[in-house]
């Protein structure tokens, strides 16, 4: 099986450009144009330098000892932590500047959640000096008030979303509406791999660089170039399609992706779509989601903002669909404690994000020499105020 | 035939409305629509509320949010306008996001809008490519009209290929803005409408957003088949009530 | 004239070891094996894998587009602020938990000020399950937060300096102290390039993987492998150290430091310890530092913690004495507007500290075709209470 | 010949104190040293107070805080001590860092305390190599004795060049940790006061840190030549004043 997008713009069941008549230019200039523009020369030139000289990529494979000899198996971290602005998300957003000015754009707008991709594209805004509007819920505004302070640092306007929740899923709408009052000058970028085709496949593509690396430096590492797992937390599932990438259609390599079971996947507070999705239509794409049996969507529960999403991907709904990935699904606790085991045993403060992707450990075996690459998607430092306030720090 | 093309071979100049089914009040679809035909509407858009309408401006938002809290469902609704056509003529267009109608089961919801006497949807999510794929023989087998939208961004040639596709009537949305009352058209805006009135389409079009009142429907209407108007009503419901439509539309057409 | 440490620890006039007898064991352990352990094979090995694979090294030096065509000359900077942990401060903590591993210690102490070199050396002792004990001024235990909560999640024992005026200078007191009452099975990790000989020496010599890189990295990006100017903020002066090591010698490349003048030379609350400063004892090491007439040390004063020491390395009381290096210091307002202007030109929020040396692009006037590096020494996450604050963000 | 080596002549064991010049009041000093010296003590330990002292602990450190805020001085405690010989006849030792003499010139520094008929200087952060090198001639002509420290952890080999370099005493530190009273010495204490008595030193030693009571006193001189009280007897003053000081020394000498 192939587990790409296809040319309709569809993984299997999912995906496709469920999108209002007035996104239509918009997103077909870029699914006309996504593909030629990211293959030029200049464009792959340009993308790779701000990767090497900007971002600092390459990000290490790093293999930890300590937790590799506790768990008598052999498990390397995959350090997206390190990259500039402290998240895999910047991987993204610089290829999207890039094809936003090719596009001719100078205006970017976005939405964000726990802040992270938000920064990330006011940086990316920042290095091309272009106008740049994040949109964020008017709740996780207050919640994430640093994040809010590097976007304005940065330049950007923080507008609140103040529909609905007021939280990820809101802030994604108003994003949406923005790009139907502005469809000429404007490029959105789209912080995971969601939304309307081609952005699912697009995010992927420019999230691959995380496998593509992967694969040289396993080889450098242990003499081969795949590993027998990759394991990442999925929100909308970017730094996991980043990490499986090169791995989708190689089956030697097991897949396993880890939402937020929040208070429980049957507590009503949860954000494990696998577990409680059923496929539907969110923000442009179909897919898995979280919603009522009168098609609302739900609003999702995890301790995280960044997984606090009620859908995935549809890449994801289909490696969930096909059995391609083991979805499993950690609670808040779990993810807090590992956010705590991972800074004591390996000196890495990960993003409670990050942190659930570690749980695995606890609920599956895995032989001394087996492979585990994990995705340490983003660094712990917003987190710090939760992680203060939960362990009484 | 089905009652919208009735409905433009006998009036020149259509008056649609849109509003969200349950609000401000659950039980108020069935009040409203009999005002509005009284006041001599010529068609009614009725809003399935849906809680992430990405395609409306503030007003038919909020009127969306209030009524799911309220409790509309799409069960609600179709039990609300079971035997409407007792009582109201003109044609009905349901206007909803594609989730909740696919959670509904697609095939389930054009059997109870035919039940019902709905005349067509408005899907504002479902791109015309997706219609013809998924849903344009189902929707034909259960005699519904599909309407599809156009702006000021949309090329000639797929508005030619939306005219192939369309039948009833072709929405024309205003300006490059989600929905929201404005108080009067811009240059810009009537070149538009002329440039789509000089196309010559098949389908009748008409205008939607922004269209609030006597001046823009004028505007609207003296380059198109028709207009719809949405927030500006949904937001004279809010402050002044069911009972004052007739004003309203009285407002609109003088 | 050779500006590195000569064999008796003096940089000129200055350095040395003015340590009680109770440190003369540690001390003069540490002088007799620092060269010797770090040259050996299986130390090198280690240290550069680590820097590789964990903290994410090589930095990248970075071409500053838009600065570079607003100051009309080639700015470079050097990306440690994308090294784990947000600073160049980890080069040094994990050059020396390994000298410590090796000289058989297994308790760790540190001072530290704004929390960077804290969090530094806690990281390295978890990574190594390594008993870590910091201290910290009580104040800047207040006024500091998130990284004394980094601290602790990663395992340290943050202990509250009391004495004195209850910051940096006081917590290296404690530190010190300490040393005296462990004499055995402690290493005392030092965060810059002062104290007592050979920690000044060893410090930069951590640091200098920094130089090191520029080098390579110059030649490759342009031909040559050295600048016309090397530029960092001094604190204590270990980034600087670091930038500066490979081109002391090399006369074709201009030094500058640049300090904190905090509200102003003249103001009684300043930091710049090159203006301000005579020649005396501190921490161990005769050099130049902030005192009354009377010999009592002063409490400096800037608005960025790295830099509100009272004192500069010896090696830097040397390059300013000698005028090898130009000095220039800069008050709180220019650096804190050069943070928002390095955030907003080139998306890169820097520590206050580091902000300091940016201004130099005001002060001085440099040629087109002259090639500027300046040391990115960290990142302003730690930093954004203060930036909000200032900004009114 | 140095009052030091006359009292280690004169007198089997010797009971020294440690004061912080200015502390508990600026003026004290002289009070303080008289009634030292009425009380028998055999020699004293004047400290002039630093801000950073970093190898005190807390009880010295305070004081030495205290004192700086009193407005002690180098200056001031010279003033202070002029004349002083006129009533004291016991050794007095200046006990002080290093960077407040350099800043008030080392020569000028040996100069007033040869004025005044100090014997001897105690700097912890100036190592014996360094003395040598830089301040060994000045201290000579001076009359000045430097004396030094030894640890636990001190070699056997740099002992025995100690021992050589050394005029005066040895200051013995009684453990590895800073200044601060503790009530009794433990066997690794009592090993390492045996193994340095063993060794037969040149210079006589005098133990210091953690002598605090008659039981700590008597171990400690039952091994070396003598012993010095700092914290114990600075917070004695602290809590009893100047004028009990008598009730102190009987307390140590019962
Ligand atoms: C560190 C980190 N990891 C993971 C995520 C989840 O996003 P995605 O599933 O797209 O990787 C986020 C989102 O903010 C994040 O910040
Ligand atoms: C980012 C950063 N730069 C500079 C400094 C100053 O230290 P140094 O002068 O040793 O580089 C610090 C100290 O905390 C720092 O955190």
């Amino acid at each position: 099986m192939n587990y790409n997008v296809n040319e309709k713009g569809y993984y299997g069941d999912f995906g496709g450009a469920y999108i209002p008549e007035m996104l239509y230019p918009n997103v077909e200039e870029l699914r006309q144009n996504y593909l030629r523009i990211s293959a030029e020369p200049s464009f792959k030139k340009e993308y790779d330098e701000l990767l090497k000289n900007y971002v600092g990529r390459p990000t290490p494979l790093y293999f930890a000892k300590r937790l590799s000899e506790k768990y008598n198996t052999k498990i390397y971290l995959k350090r997206e932590d390190l990259c500039h602005t402290g998240a895999h998300k910047v991987n993204n957003t610089i290829g999207q500047i890039l094809m936003a000015r090719r596009l001719g754009k100078h205006r970017i707008i976005a939405e964000t959640g726990a802040g992270q991709h938000g920064v990330a594209t006011a940086t990316v805004c920042a290095l091309m000096g272009m106008e740049c509007i994040v949109y964020m819920g008017a709740l996780d505004i207050k919640r994430q008030a640093p994040n809010v302070a590097r976007m304005k640092m940065l330049g950007a306007e923080v507008r609140p979303a103040q529909s609905g929740s007021k939280t990820l899923k809101d802030a994604t709408n108003e994003a949406i509406r923005d790009w139907i009052n502005n469809p000429v000058d404007t490029h959105y970028i789209i912080g995971s791999v969601v939304g309307p085709h081609p952005y699912p496949d697009m995010v992927a593509r420019f999230q691959s660089v995380i496998s593509e690396e992967t694969q040289w430096q396993l080889q450098e590492l242990e003499g081969r170039n795949y590993p027998d797992y990759v394991i990442a937390c999925v929100g909308g599932g970017s730094n996991a399609a980043g990490l499986y990438y090169h791995y989708l259609n190689d089956e030697r390599v097991k897949i396993i992706a880890v939402e937020a079971a929040g208070k429980g996947i049957n507590s009503g507070e949860s954000a494990a779509t696998s577990a409680l999705g059923k496929e539907g239509i969110i923000h442009g794409s179909k897919t898995l989601l979280m919603q009522t049996a009168d098609g609302q969507i739900t609003e999702p529960y995890s301790i995280s903002a960044g997984l606090d999403y009620p859908g995935v991907g549809p890449m994801h709904a289909h490696l969930f669909r096909t059995q391609r990935a083991e979805f499993i699904s950690i609670p808040d606790q779990e993810a807090m404690d590992w956010g705590l085991t991972l800074s004591q045993m390996e000196g890495i403060i990960p993003a409670i994000e990050t942190a659930h992707a570690f749980a695995v450990l606890d609920v599956r075996r895995f032989k001394p020499e087996e492979i585990l690459v994990f995705n340490c998607s983003g660094r712990g430092d917003k987190d710090l105020d939760t992680y203060i306030d939960y362990f009484k720090l | 035939m089905n009652r919208i093309d009735q409905k433009f071979k006998e009036e020149n100049t259509i008056l649609s409305i849109y509003f969200s089914a349950g609000h401000p009040n659950l039980e108020d679809t069935v009040p409203i629509l009999k005002q509005l035909q009284a006041a001599g509407v010529d068609m009614v858009e009725i809003g399935l509320p849906f809680s992430d309408p990405l395609a409306d401006g503030p007003t038919i938002q909020e009127s969306s949010t209030q009524a799911l809290r309220n409790g509309m469902t799409t069960e609600k609704l179709f039990t609300q306008l079971k035997g409407i056509r007792e009582h109201i003529h003109i044609p009905l267009v349901l206007m909803g996001y594609y989730n909740p109608m696919m959670q509904f089961g697609l095939e389930n919801f054009c059997q109870r809008c035919q039940e019902i006497g709905i005349d067509g949807l408005i899907i504002p999510d479902l791109p015309v490519e997706v219609y013809q794929e998924e849903s344009q023989d189902l929707f034909n087998r259960y005699g519904l009209y599909n309407m599809f939208l156009i702006t000021p961004q949309t090329s000639e040639e797929r508005i030619r290929y939306i005219d192939k596709v369309s039948k009833g009537f072709i929405y024309m949305v205003s300006s490059a803005s989600v929905t929201g009352a404005q108080s009067a058209f811009g240059d810009v805006q009537t070149e538009y409408f002329q440039r789509i009135q000089d196309m010559h389409l098949n389908t009748p079009t008409v205008v939607g957003f922004g269209i609030s009142n006597a001046e823009t429907y004028q505007a609207a209407t003296s380059h198109s088949r028709g207009a719809i108007i949405g927030s500006a009503f949904i937001k004279f419901l809010e402050n002044e009530g069911v009972e004052r439509i007739p004003e309203f539309i009285k407002s609109i057409r003088s």
